[in-house]
């Protein structure tokens, strides 16, 4: 399995997309994930990421390494973005590729649903009413 | 090398790094000495510490010489 | 639920991408479907997609009234190539966006698991050894 | 508007179209008629006949009007 790990203030789609794309494979999941405008019906300005850089770098190793361990995956990107991101913009993409669809699912959610628990970065909301 | 603090563990500690305090030799001492000096670490619905880099349980010895951090719960993606 | 539906020689990822884009979504699944090298063994020269273009367009359809009818999807976009593909062309993007991403996953998978099942389109596959 | 075929029925029968037979006046029977003419369509492991671009059931009526259409294993995707 090839991996792509990358913590960068601005990551993109289609690096990933690029990383994936393989003619061995025939499925490719990708899940982006980007700035609402609004969350828990208050207005979002902005939110900032701040990130253990180092640790979530292993941290997503070690994701990888459980993908690898569970499923016949060819190619697994995850990217994360950090500093200020406004409305619309992403802030992470995890993009799988698989000669088999059902298992790139499998994987892709598992990847971003452990990234979720357990990659050291965090979220500071600040909503249009100002407060925190 | 001491102690690293992130998110809103920085913010309620006022900093985002200090000393391990002297004579703590342990992931559970350091908590309990973090919950007495900064209460409202007790709020947060979880508090990890880190050594070297991953994480670590209440029993793992720690050092002066060890990367410490102090992650709240994570809220990535 | 917004839907973009579209049959046509060449498609690509990033009008699906900027179809579901909103910044009232948070979550972005989107499956690709791309012409492997090889298949059961075989090396693959190129497929040929034949579609019953009116009725895979309403086939499509009731894909995404089911899709709206089960889940909180902001928007869906299918889009299905026709014709000569070679390996590593994309053959189906499905692309799905969601306020919550488990869904988001779900719907993806639930519309390319049935789009192969009900939606009258036919690969043709043209191998190396010349054999049908 | 007769009968259009598709994929591997298209090869079979060796033609995209044909008229609807005289006496076929539901989609049980057309299917009979298609396996007495072209028995390699048994072979499929499914021949499905849409009606107007929609699947239809056997007792369907159809008339020379309709737009039907066989449609073998779709492989789409």
């Amino acid at each position: 399995m090839d991996v792509l790990i990358s913590i960068k203030e601005t990551i993109t789609v289609q690096e990933a997309l690029d990383f994936i794309q393989s003619p061995e494979c025939g499925g490719e999941v990708i899940f982006t994930g980007t700035i609402r405008n609004h969350t828990k019906g208050r207005g979002v300005v902005k939110l900032f990421y701040e990130c253990y850089e180092a640790m979530a770098i292993s941290e997503m190793h070690k994701i990888a390494d459980h993908v690898k361990a569970q499923w016949d995956i060819k190619k697994l990107a995850m990217l994360h973005a950090t500093g200020d991101k406004y409305p619309g913009d992403i802030a992470v993409v995890i993009a799988v590729a698989s000669a088999h669809r059902g298992i790139a699912f499998d994987a892709c959610e598992y990847t971003i649903d452990t990234l979720k628990e357990t990659v050291p970065i965090w979220k500071k909301e600040f909503f249009e009413d100002g407060r925190d | 090398m001491g102690i690293l603090l992130f998110g809103v563990a920085k913010d309620i500690a006022g900093t985002p790094k200090m000393d391990l305090p002297e004579h703590i030799t342990d992931v559970g001492a350091l908590k309990q000495w973090l919950y007495n000096h900064y209460p409202a670490l007790m709020q947060l619905s979880s508090m990890m510490i880190a050594v070297n880099r991953s994480y670590a349980t209440d029993g793992q010895a720690i050092t002066a010489a060890d990367e410490i951090a102090v992650i709240p719960p994570v809220s990535g993606g």
